[in-house]
């Protein structure tokens, strides 16, 4: 059952229908459309389950007209947007107009390959598996920039500046807080990290990274940052409906607009993959008494939980303001996420020094909270009770 | 294996049209731009030299291109802050027509 | 692993990508928008990195992507924005254009004519050789740690040099 | 500490997640073809024309004064009259239209025609529904359509067509005691005349002008 898929890859590779020339190319085939069939149809439900949640979360019931419990919504939402008119404006730029969701598309589908989905379900199985994720993804940015300078719109254009000082700003966090990882691991193969995790303290207790100080630490970092790298609210300033219509992409429509849409979709899966991979033990179980349930299955489950933690903060949380957001960054973010490569490096050597567990969780854990509790006070909001001079 | 030749007469003219796009365009961000390209140009020299040369596995080439590439990313971010400051004063990007030394 | 040495021909791949790096160059020197000049850059990092790859140096093309795609052109599109640089309205080339031309194409010239009578080896010494990241790692800690100290104080200079140059001056007005 | 407002806004929209499924009534939305709010008294939408009895066009209150026509800001009524007369409620003969249309893709709702209508003819409906697929045709509604009678009106704005009928009733009542007075002077005077006396007149004259007001 664990290694279903790629015993089926196997199998499909030994027809004789194929000629061994083409068997390399058969197997990468093999190895590519589940990734380009599976997270597409994760994208659809997710969007009928994001509103599904949102709705229920305001007091309604969301969408339930289309099939049983509306379950069907995005294919209703699919052809309306495949049947609309694909608008250029007059004064596009064409070429880079028609080639920005290109741009956005191409490189997240790439870094889908680098994720471990299952015990040797990996589709290129790199050294530098990390550096390739964030090295293609930064292509995502260029292409937020291509989109809005094309369409020749001050709001796109706004939207774009918006999302790319955004993006900037908190790639910084996002790699750091990965780096962590990365070093104590002592590898960039994203298939290493998560067979280092696994394994289980006294039996149960999983050794994934958020179990440690400066993993927890690392994993809410992290996590914060992937709602700003994908313009999740309350980050999604760069799309904020109410301020500048749809940011980047107003002037898309149709097709294009529906490829931005799975754009975003697609690299929040990926990027959420990739912290699996990284803080939540991959595609290790959860207990000891679990690990007969097969590998992809607990990635996918992880996966399905943070998606419904990214919905629920969606639902729960006012956008941010640009300021807010530049000074969260660089004011709180970063110093945390540096912090947080000391006490790695501490944890460490503390460990290699025959430190007793509690005595290393307890000199961690401080100084990490101490940090935050200092950095974060300069965000707090003073709430006092207002007093009004003549409306009482 | 495609030769030696071949990469360093690639890095031989992208040096070349670095050089030319930094001498003669107007636009400072554009001479900036040709200088980052002199800077590929000679990463490739350094890369295939140390992949040809007698020890691979000794990282002297890739080594210097990974601190070139540190510092071209620097250089990059300081010259496009002066950039910025000369906007500011001249009103313009364009390096004819900043020629004034008196601030 | 393959025994047999390679032909020392010019394979179809170098050829695409090298024309493509060198198009992009001449088109992110010549074009007359400059954000199309910056995405045309891109291009040349892209097919850089790519022979990067093919050179067996994984590390260093996957940091060049990261570094001047994600990074440089980036910062040059926020320089273009913010100077209102976009769309060139009078001529793109400087008044000493035609001495600037001459001066590259005699480098250009000489390198080539310099590249042609050297006597070099063909083809690697040895035919596969990666540079796994954990040896880059293990070197840069090792052999290159003053260097990358340096580095890296280089770039906070860098970072804290930029934006004092680039903060409006609140003094002058 | 920081992050404490968020985690009580997480576990606020947790309990409504969670309540959405197990309390009924926290549910604010209706289903809407299936299940409808009901509308407010005092809803309006779009004029209609008022008539009393049966017969549509027969009953119909308006006497094509075009005070409504002329009063209207975005002129969305247009008015032409007939020229024969028909008895109105109180049984005086008045004009009626012969086009009364309203383009309601024009009209703004703003209800100046059925404040000026001296004659309790126009009103506001509250039907909503008016989605067309022909945007010129189908919006320009004419008397048939926009005929509806007055237990129509009754049932949606009660209180304001109760006041209405009531007023209506003692105005019929006055006409009749008009009527009737009319009919009793004109026996009198016709008695009057029979006896030859000439002062009983004025009674029935100041009978007259005071019904008349």
């Amino acid at each position: 059952m664990d290694q279903l898929f790629v015993n089926l890859k196997h199998w499909i590779l030994s027809w004789s229908l194929w000629p061994d020339a083409l068997k390399p190319l058969v197997s990468a085939m093999l190895t590519i459309a589940p990734i380009l069939v599976v997270f597409p149809l994760m994208f659809a439900l997710m969007t009928v389950i994001e509103r599904k949640g949102l709705g229920r979360i305001q007091n309604r019931l969301g969408p339930n007209r289309v099939g049983p419990y509306g379950i069907l919504q995005f294919a209703a939402d699919g052809l309306k947007m495949l049947t609309k008119e694909d608008i250029v404006p007059r004064a596009a730029d064409r070429v880079l107009h028609f080639l920005a969701p290109v741009v956005l598309i191409v490189p997240i589908m790439l870094s889908f390959s680098v994720i471990p989905y299952g015990r040797k379900m990996v589709p290129v199985d790199l050294d530098a598996g990390i550096l390739f994720f964030f090295a293609v993804g930064s292509a995502t940015e260029l292409s937020i920039f291509m989109a809005g300078w094309s369409s020749h719109n001050k709001y796109a254009l706004l939207g774009a500046m918006r999302s790319m000082a955004q993006m900037i700003s908190y790639e910084m966090p996002l790699i750091i807080s990965s780096l962590t990882v990365v070093m104590l691991a002592g590898t960039l193969s994203l298939v290493q990290i998560v067979e280092q995790q696994g394994g289980y303290l006294w039996g149960w207790l999983p050794q994934w990274n958020l179990f440690t100080p400066w993993g927890l630490a690392g994993f809410l970092l992290f996590f914060v940052a992937t709602l700003a790298e994908s313009n999740r609210s309350p980050f999604d300033l760069p799309e904020a409906e109410s301020e500048i219509i749809a940011g980047y992409f107003v002037e898309y429509s149709g097709f294009k607009f529906a490829l931005f849409f799975l754009g975003e979709y697609l690299g929040l899966f990926a990027i959420s993959g990739l912290g699996i991979s990284l803080f939540l033990g991959g595609w290790n179980a959860p207990l000891g008494i679990l690990t007969w349930l097969p590998s992809w299955f607990w990635f996918f489950a992880k996966l399905a939980v943070l998606l419904a933690v990214f919905i629920w903060i969606r639902g729960t949380l006012p956008r941010l303001r640009a300021d807010q957001l530049m000074n969260f960054a660089w004011k709180f973010m970063l110093p945390m996420t540096l912090l947080n490569v000391v006490v790695a490096a501490g944890w460490h050597y503390s460990g290699v020094a025959g430190w007793n567990l509690i005595l290393r969780w307890v000199v961690c854990g401080g100084v990490i909270l101490v940090a935050y509790q200092q950095l974060g006070r300069s965000f707090e909001t003073k709430v006092t009770k207002r007093t009004y001079r003549y409306a009482e | 294996m495609t030769p030696l030749h071949a990469y360093l007469l690639l890095a031989a003219l992208l040096f070349s049209v670095g050089l030319a796009g930094a001498l003669i365009r107007r636009s400072a961000i554009l001479v900036l731009v040709g200088i980052e390209l002199m800077l590929n140009a000679a990463n490739l020299n350094f890369i295939a030299f140390w992949r040809y040369g007698p020890h691979p596995e000794a990282l002297g080439g890739v080594m210097f291109v990974v601190f070139s590439i540190a510092i071209a990313a620097a250089e990059a971010a300081v010259g496009l802050a002066l950039i910025l400051a000369i906007y500011r004063h001249y009103k313009t990007t364009e390096v004819d027509e900043v020629e004034g030394m008196k601030g | 692993m393959q025994p047999i040495p390679e032909p020392t021909t010019i394979g179809p791949v170098f050829l695409v990508l090298s024309f493509v790096t060198l198009a992009g160059a001449v088109a992110a020197m010549s074009l007359r928008n400059l954000v199309h000049c910056v995405l045309c850059l891109v291009v040349t990092f892209g097919g850089l990195s790519a022979l990067y790859l093919r050179l067996d140096a994984e590390f260093v093309g996957l940091a060049q992507i990261f570094v001047y795609v994600g990074a440089v052109a980036i910062l040059i599109v926020f320089a273009i924005l913010l100077t209102r640089s976009g769309e060139v309205l009078g001529g793109v080339f400087s008044t000493g254009w035609l001495a600037g031309l001459t001066v590259a194409a005699l480098v250009a010239v000489t390198l080539v004519v310099a590249i042609g009578r050297t006597d070099l080896r063909a083809a690697p010494e040895s035919a596969v050789v990666k540079a796994p990241v954990r040896q880059v790692g293990d070197a840069l800690m090792k052999e290159y740690v003053v260097p990358l100290e340096v580095t890296a104080l280089l770039l906070t200079g860098a970072l804290i040099g930029a934006a004092i140059l680039a903060m409006p001056d609140r003094r002058s007005k | 500490m920081l992050g404490k407002g968020i985690i009580k806004g997480m576990a606020e929209t947790a309990r409504n997640f969670i309540g959405s499924y197990t309390d009924e009534s926290r549910l604010t939305t209706v289903e809407y073809p299936e299940e409808r709010l009901p509308q407010h008294e005092n809803a309006r939408q779009f004029p209609f024309l008022v008539y009393d009895g049966e017969a549509p066009m027969a009953g119909l209150r308006c006497v094509a004064c075009q005070i409504c026509e002329k009063e209207c800001p975005p002129k969305c009524i247009y008015i032409v009259k007939d020229k024969a007369k028909k008895p109105d409620f109180v049984g005086k003969a008045q004009f009626q239209p012969a086009t009364f249309d309203i383009d309601i893709s024009v009209c703004m709702s703003c209800q100046i025609c059925v404040e000026v209508c001296p004659f309790d003819a126009i009103k506001m409906d509250t039907e909503f529904e008016l989605s067309h697929h022909d945007r010129f045709g189908a919006l320009l509604l004419d008397k048939h359509q926009l005929a509806k009678s007055n237990d129509y009106y009754r049932r949606i704005h009660p209180s304001e067509a109760g006041a209405i009928d009531q007023r209506r009733e003692e105005e019929v009542k006055k006409a009749e005691e008009k009527a009737k007075a009319a009919a009793a002077a004109a026996a009198a005077k016709a008695a009057a005349a029979k006896e030859g006396a000439g002062t009983s007149g004025d009674a029935g004259a100041a009978d007259a002008k005071g019904t008349s007001t």
